[in-house]
This record gives structure tokens, C-alpha cells and sequence, in this order.
């Protein structure tokens, strides 16, 4: 179900691990599936460039694809255009996610986001206008009873 | 052994063309995977469906993802009825159902069954040809029916419906349309995006496809209640393990019809389904057509009722000359009644007792029928001879 | 290309056995008659099912007469839990469906359904092992509970529940007992004329046969209404043409598992699984078995929770290996919660989502065995680096 | 279905046709299915024996050979030992019939009766003590909803 893109990006996966001296840490969790995506970021205080960022996640292979991806964006850009990223931006780079993954691609962007926010909290004390911490209000659809159509739903055995 | 074998019930079921037992083989101990798995073995499973389906729904012009594959034609049957019923009476649109008096038993015995739960149902009769009249059907729309289900052609008599103006009565009136069209489907011209039919039924082995297939086309948007709960195959509309092989099967039993109705392969039939039925009329007096003739018939289908004598004998001593046919006279499920259907167009019991279907494949040949036309007259002769009705 | 391919999701279907699709093959395009005609082509059919009937019978030590064959084995189940519960509802005597909450969902999903025609139900409990309490099971049953559905074996967790036990509280208490033995059967050994069961489920596709075959064993005397109305094949509960080629392939299917379960098959594979198990939890630290060991488990079945991690990512990578398994924290039917037979035994959801079942065949030998044990853990390793859980 | 002696005497009839100048002439119809058999005897008015017998049917093949079985049987009896012959002795003496068809083989038990009050009729202007028009009350079970079993139940296309 995943194009070749993604598994791509799931087998040899870009910036995966810690970084011990990160100047921000973002962690979010996925509303839909439980799962979870931590950050990591190495920011020049200067330029606010992205000099080092590195990825952990509990989720599926969309979710570790798309956190592999996103690093790969966001790497070099400073943080207010690495904020910039979408997580439809993401799925676009990886040729497109199937319909019930979407959703994972959004722990990418909030990912980035907590980053951020942790790194403005730790600076200033506060977040800058129009910063918050990510909340998804993203809900699971498709009752059972329901006529159910998905390129890939995916049944029982 | 019999100088030569004639199988005429293809209305029964049809011989499973060796190209579509080909393409399926391969999905029983190769590529056997389940096609909801994630690996190797599912993707190539679930891609087989995914092509399977594109053909089936390329047959009448439907988009993949309207085509539900199920266990039967009679279970798209009961999907279409009860889901359809069900659905809209939950959504408080009402409870009446119309229906034909000539319905295959799957679509009957579900809006019957129905009846039992709660719904109301009207039975529109047929003429002598077995035709449902449109102006009957729109004098029998009520403000709170929801539900119209006729058959496109009929197996027992292969009269083909009106579908066209039929639909269109349904359309009229905001009532959804359904229609059994497996003896239909991969045998004439369907088109659901210039047909206004909501559901259409199909049956695989119907058209030299294996059994054990059905599909069912929703139009989009259409909402139904399943029949059969469970891991939500199918859309959520037919759970159980996909049938892989036999959904590879109907996909090229219909790319193959397909390609053969683009040819006119159905008018040959049809042109021989004529020389067939003016010999049997001619060479066996007080016989008749059941059905309708001529474009209102089913290309491959010939029906006859022959006076005096009882389907049953003349199946067997066909039978013994290498000839498949079959009844309408005999028992359906233990019934020893004559066929409904042939009541409904007006013959009366004795007559209706004579009937006998022979029904074509493209398989057969002018050399086939001309021995039918052979052998079944003495056969006629020999039971007549028995009769206390026949006039010697 | 992978070195080696090893097929390890028996539970999701099985490779049809070369001599099954054999005995299948000539009722496609040679003996492709309709079990119902009378003719030479239809006495053939006929008395193919008959073969089939039977020897599928024999495997449950059945009469043929009680074996009726269905579309699936979502199908089987759905008319057993539905035909009953009307049946005994419309008799007067109840409307209380007692089944578990590891339930298929073709069991689950029928129950729930019949939740919102009016019965009530109650959703037993299991413990760590996945096992219903008998005593539970005797606690729960009301004045007006007609019907009991618990499944002979788990799918995901491999676990077999006290069938002989929790029949007889059925017995004691009057109620209708069915079982899903999708899993089990062909499997163990099953013996209705020794186990007080009512009804019991069987797939083909779960013991080497093909797909798009089930079968309900229903105890003489038992009456049901059909789910599926049509024709009346099947006795009348399952209407539809007979898929003969997929009735043969099941009967010779079941004519196969029971030499093998009569020559002690599955005390071998049960040898060659607990070797698999105790490799797998000694070399892939904090990871657990999931449902029941030793005797309480399928013979074919392992099943795990390897902590910090996603079933899915070990799926793929597993795939990439050419080791193909499968894992209860895929969605089911679009849902993204960890299987719910797993949240059942007590696991939480993120364990849970860690799931990884591998379910062997008679065709998996022990090199396979060891070529998963060896490109198993540092797969585990390669994910567990990458999770924020895992302390390294 | 049939066992091949049913269909022997379903293929080649014994007895079937006309009696011209027949002693005495039944009818009987089948109420289950509408069938309908005649039966024509040429009885010795001395002995009572039946001389000759021939049958026409309007049935299925069961009812044919069921026909056809009787005739034999009768020919040469008694009329009063012909009355003896119940459907049953035709059935068994053509090796069973199934299920559904056992109905069938009444037609004859009831032509011969038939024929046998039809010949007393005509001499006696009354039945013998114990003779009667028959008049059959089978009826055709197996109510569509109900779970049915039977060796041979054909259905629909
Ligand atoms: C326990 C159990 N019950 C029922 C089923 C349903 O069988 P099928 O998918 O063949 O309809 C399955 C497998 O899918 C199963 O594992
Ligand atoms: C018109 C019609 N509808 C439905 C069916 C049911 O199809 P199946 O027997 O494949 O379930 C048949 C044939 O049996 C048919 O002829
Ligand atoms: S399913 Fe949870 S992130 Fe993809
Ligand atoms: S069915 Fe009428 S006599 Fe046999």
C-alpha cells in the first residue's frame, strides 16, 4: 500500500536517533493511534538555523517515513520556515500517503511545532504571537454500519 | 456413450471458460495471499482484486469502486434488497417495496422475508410475454415506498424488462432502483452511466465464469445496511476472506464478455437462438415460445412449452441422447407446483408442466442444434404416445 | 530476491494444497454442471457435494446431513448466530446472546446487529490467557438467554477456550451453543458427537483448502431462518448455485487434515512451535508471548508483544527479509485502535500495538524456523533505536 | 436421481396406451402436482383376473414408471388381488423412489382402485363393501423458512 518513496524513507530512515545537547525538544502524540514522535533540535542561536535535527517515533511506518522526511526538510532552513512545513507538504514529497495514513504525516508538523515552542518557552519564557502547542482535533471516522470506501481498508482475518 | 454432447443449460450455469480457469490458477497455491495482509503475499492478492474489479466494473461501465464482490448472485440479491430496504427505513424514508411476479427466488423470498419483518411489498404481474408494464409500476409507487426491484431478463423465460423505462419511472418518484441482471450481464449491452438503475446484480458463472462469485453495483453514494457482518471486506459491505481466485476469474470472464459484445457476438447468437426456436416450432406441433422474441429476448435462451406431456420425461430421454436441457416443471426446493413463472404469464398448470428451457452457449454450434432438432420431435412423440391428454 | 521466502500467516489463509486444487480443477471446465439439473452434468455435480459433504462431515465426525456449506466462514457464522437467535426469538423463547469479547468479528458484528433488532447480549471477559471462565459463562445466562457464541480457537492470540466445559453450562441451561472453529478446524482434533456443541463453524481456506468456501455443522433438529433467501440449496439455509469446484476442494481439504491430525501432525507442529516461541523470547529481550501456551494453543499458532515498538514496522522490515507475518496493531477495517483481542487479555494499548503473530503450515520446516530466529532481532533492534521508549 | 430400474421403466414403458374395448377405465389426478394416470383393464368376467392393462400418464417420469411397474404387476391378478397393491410395494419393487417422489407412486395404487370401482360401477351399480373412489390427503410439506432436509432437493437457477 505504500509507494516505493515511502518504504524508502521507513527502511533507511533520514536523522533517526537523540541528540544529547539539543537545544529543543518537541514530543507529540497522535490522537488517532496512540502513537508518538519526539524531536530533536540543534538550532544556531544566531541565525535561528536548523543546524542538527533528529527523530525518535513510536508509530507506524507512515509515521517513521514522515519523520524521516520532515527532518530531511527542515534540516538548514531556520525555524520560522521550517514551520512552514505542512504535513500535506510531507506526504507531497513522498509521492502521496495512502488515505488512512494521512493522519500519521500530521505528527511530522506538530513534531516540528513542539520543537519550537519548547525552544521559544526555554528562550523567552513564552511563545511568540501566533505559536501554540499543537492540539490535533483530527477524529477517526467510518462507522462500522456504514457503506466504507478507502483504497485500502484494510479487515480482519 | 451418446453419438454427441449437447449441453443447452447454460441458464443453469455456463462451463468455465479454460482462459478465466487459467488466469485464476494461479491464486490457489502461488499467490495465495490474503489480500487484507500487509506482505508480499497480500499485496499481490489485494492488486489481483484490484484488477479483477476494474474489469468486472468496465463490463457495464461502472467505476471499480462502485463493485462489491459477494459469495453468489443470489447474495447480491439479498444485499441490494435487504440493505437497501433496511438502510432507508432507518432513515425513516418508508417501508414499501415493489416487485415482479417473475423475480428469481433470491430477490422474492428477500423482499418476502422482508413482509415478515415489518415492510409492506406490492407484486406487479406480467403479460403474456412476461413483460412488467412501466405505467403498472408508477400506479403502484406509493408516497412511502423506497424500493423497486426487477429483474433486467429472466432465466426461465429470458424476456428482458423494459429497464430503461423503468428506471426511469423510479427516477421520477425519487425511488431507488434495483435490478437482478444475472442472466444479463456479459450477455447484451449494459451501460449503468446511461441505464438509471441504482443497484445491479451479476453472476460470474452466469458468463463463463466460475460459481461462487457475485457482484453487486452500487451507484455512488448509495448507502446500504450489510447482510453480512464482520471484518469489513468489501467496503464494509461483504465481510469474509475475498475470494481471490474466483474474483480473478469473474474479472476475466468479464474482460472477456466484453470484448465479445464489442464484436456482436450477441446478435450471431441471437440469429441462431431464431433458426433454433422456427425449427423447434415447426417441427413439433402445439408447442410455443415462452417468453418474448426477437430483441426482447436473451440472445442465447430458447423456452418452449409442449402440450400433452411433462417437462420431466423429456429432460431424461434427452438426457439420454446427449442432451443437457432443463424444466420449469420441476420442483423448485421441493415445490412440486409448476413454475411460478410461467403461471404468471398466463398458462394454466397442464401447459405450464410441459416446459422446457434449452439454453445456448457460444460454444455451441449450428451442427448442435440441428441434432437437437433431430432428436427431440420422436422424444415428444414417444411421451405424447403415453399421454391420456393427447388426441392419437 | 530474497535468500528465502518463508510464508508465516497461516492464521490470515493458507496455501491450497496442490492435491485439493487437483481434485477441484475438472469441475470448472469439464464437469461443470449445476448440482440442481437433472441432466448427466448435474447428476455429476450432485454427486461431487455429496463426496464433499461427507468427507467434510467425517472430519468433525458429522453426518453429512448436518454440514451445510456457505459462502464463507464470515457467512457460517452469521447464520448461525442470526438464524438461531430469530429462529428461537420468533418461538418464543428469548432474545439474550451471551458471546466473548475475543470473538471474531463475524460472531461480534452479527451480535451487535442483532443488538439493534431488538436482543440483548452480553460480552464475556478473558483473562491474561485469553480464556472464558466457564463459571462466567453459567453466571451470565439469564431465563431468557437462548444463545451462546464463543470460538473454539483465537485467531490472533491462538488461545482454545474450554469448549466441552462451556457446552455443557449450555446444555445445563437449555441454550444453543455455536462455535467459531474457523482456526481450530482441520487443526485439533473436534468431535461433535462427543462435544456438546450445536453449531460449529469451519473455513477452507484456514486448512489448506481454498477461499470462498464455509461450512456450519447445525445438530439434527436445530432449525434456522436463513440469512441468505433464494433458490433453498443447502437444505434450504444457504441459497445460491453450489460453488461445486470450491465444495469438492473443501472436501478433499478436510479428508487431508484428517490423516494428518489421525498420524499425530499436529503434535509435531505444536513441538515445532514451542521451539519457535522459546527462540524468539530468548533472543528478543522484553518481548511476551500473547494468548495461551502448551496445550491450551493452535499447534500452528505463535503470537507476541515486543515492547517499544509497532507491529507494523516490523511487518515491512520482516517483508523485506521475505519472512511474511502479520500483526493485530493493523487497523481493522479502517480502525486505527490495536486489536481489541489483545486489549481484552489485558495489554495496554501501546503494547498492544507491538503485536506480531506468526502462524506456521505444515510446509514450514525448521530452517525456516531458524532463518526468522536469526533476521528477527536485529529488525526489532533497527526499530526499538528509533523509539522514544526504548532505553538504549 | 432415479436408480436405473426407474429409469428403465420410465424409458421403456410396459403396458402403456389404450384399451379399445376396455372391461373398465380409471382416472386419478395427483393432488400433490396436478399429474393425472388412467389406467384401462380387460377383466375376465368369470375369474376376475385382469387379462389385460395399459396406462396413459400425464406426469413425471416417476409416475411413468411407477405406471408402468403397477400394470406388470397387476396383469394376470385377481382384480381383488390387484386391490392389495399398495404404492409402496411399486416403489419398492422399482428399487425406491426419492423423496419427493414418493407421492408419485400413488397414482397408480389409486388408478387401479379407480378402475376396479369403475368395474363394479358398471356391473353392480354399486362399490363391494370396502371400496371407494380414492381420494388422497397427502400433502406437500416443507414450509420455505423451515430448515429442509431431504436426499433430493433441487432448486431454483
Ligand atoms: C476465528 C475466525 N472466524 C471467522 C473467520 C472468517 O472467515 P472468512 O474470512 O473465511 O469468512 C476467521 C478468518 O477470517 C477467523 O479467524
Ligand atoms: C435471474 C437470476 N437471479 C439470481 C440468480 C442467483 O444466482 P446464484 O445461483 O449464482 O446465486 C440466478 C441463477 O441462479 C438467476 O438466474
Ligand atoms: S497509525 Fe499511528 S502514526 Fe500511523
Ligand atoms: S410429480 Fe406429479 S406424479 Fe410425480
Amino acid at each position: 500500500m505504500y509507494n516505493q518513496k515511502v518504504v524508502d524513507y521507513f527502511m533507511n530512515p533520514r536523522n533517526s536517533g537523540r541528540i544529547e545537547d539539543a537545544s529543543a525538544i518537541g514530543e507529540v502524540g497522535n490522537p488517532v493511534c496512540g502513537d508518538v514522535m519526539k524531536i530533536y533540535l540543534k538550532i544556531n542561536p544566531q541565525s535561528e538555523v536548523i543546524e542538527d535535527i533528529k527523530f525518535e517515533t513510536f508509530g507506524c511506518a507512515a509515521a517513521i517515513a514522515t519523520s524521516s522526511m520532515i527532518t530531511e526538510l527542515a534540516k538548514g532552513k531556520t525555524l520560522a520556515n521550517a514551520l512552514k512545513i505542512t504535513n500535506k507538504d510531507v506526504a507531497d514529497e513522498l509521492g502521496g500517503l495512502p488515505a488512512v495514513k494521512l493522519h500519521c504525516s500530521l505528527l511530522a508538523q506538530e513534531g516540528i511545532q513542539a520543537a519550537a515552542a519548547d525552544y521559544y518557552m526555554k528562550r523567552d519564557g513564552k511563545l511568540p504571537a501566533g505559536l501554540s502547542f499543537p492540539e490535533s482535533s483530527m477524529s477517526n471516522g467510518g462507522a462500522e454500519e456504514e457503506r466504507f470506501v478507502s483504497e485500502d481498508s484494510r479487515a480482519a482475518d | 456413450m451418446t453419438a454427441r454432447e449437447v449441453y443447452l443449460d447454460n441458464s443453469a450455469t455456463t462451463r468455465t471458460d479454460p482462459r478465466v480457469l487459467e488466469a485464476m490458477a494461479p491464486y490457489f497455491s502461488e499467490k495465495y495471499g490474503n489480500p487484507n495482509s500487509l506482505h508480499k503475499y497480500g499485496r499481490e492478492a489485494r492488486a489481483a482484486v484490484d484488477t479483477a474489479r476494474a474489469q468486472t466494473a468496465a463490463l457495464i461501465n461502472a467505476e471499480p469502486a462502485d463493485v462489491v464482490f459477494t459469495g453468489a448472485g443470489s447474495e447480491a440479491d439479498n444485499l441490494a434488497v435487504k440493505g437497501a430496504a433496511w438502510a432507508l427505513r432507518e432513515k425513516g424514508k418508508g417501508a414499501h417495496i415493489i416487485t415482479s411476479a417473475i423475480e428469481h427466488h433470491a430477490a422474492l423470498s428477500s423482499v418476502k422475508w422482508l413482509g415478515k419483518m415489518g415492510f409492506e411489498y406490492t407484486i406487479l404481474p406480467v403479460d403474456g410475454r412476461g413483460m412488467v408494464s412501466p405505467d403498472a409500476l408508477e400506479a403502484a409507487i406509493r408516497p412511502d415506498t423506497t424500493l423497486v426491484t426487477i429483474m433486467f431478463a429472466n432465466n426461465e423465460i429470458g424476456t428482458i424488462q423494459p429497464i430503461k423505462k423503468l428506471g426511469e419511472v423510479c427516477r421520477r418518484h425519487g425511488v431507488m432502483f434495483h435490478t437482478d441482471a444475472v442472466q444479463a450481464a456479459g450477455h447484451i449491452k449494459i451501460d449503468v452511466k446511461e441505464l438509471p438503475v441504482d443497484m445491479l446484480t451479476m453472476a460470474a458463472h452466469k458468463m463463463y465464469g466460475p460459481k461462487g462469485i457475485g457482484a453487486l453495483y452500487v451507484r455512488r453514494g448509495i448507502k446500504l445496511i450489510p447482510t453480512l457482518h464482520g471484518g469489513g471486506q468489501e467496503f464494509g459491505l461483504r465481510s469474509g476472506t475475498e475470494n481471490v481466485p474466483a474474483i480473478v476469474g469473474f474479472g476475466k470472464a468479464a474482460e472477456i464478455a466484453k470484448a465479445r459484445l464489442d464484436a456482436g457476438a450477441d446478435k450471431k447468437l441471437a440469429a441462431m437462438r431464431d433458426y433454433f426456436i422456427e425449427g423447434v416450432l415447426s417441427k413439433i406441433p402445439e408447442t410455443r415460445l415462452t417468453g418474448a422474441a426477437g430483441d426482447d429476448r436473451l440472445p442465447f435462451h430458447t423456452s418452449f412449452v409442449v402440450k400433452y406431456i411433462e417437462g420431466e420425461g423429456m429432460l431424461l430421454l434427452l438426457d439420454a441422447a446427449g442432451i443437457y436441457a432443463s424444466s420449469g416443471s420441476a420442483c423448485t426446493s421441493g415445490s412440486l407446483e409448476p413454475s411460478y413463472v410461467l403461471l404468471a404469464t398466463g398458462l394454466d398448470h397442464a401447459t405450464a408442466h410441459g416446459s422446457l428451457r434449452l439454453t445456448m452457449s457460444h460454444e455451441t454450434t449450428k451442427e448442435d442444434i440441428d441434432y437437437v432438432l433431430e432428436k427431440f420431435p420422436p422424444i415428444v412423440e414417444k411421451l405424447r404416445a403415453m399421454s391420456p391428454f393427447y388426441n392419437k
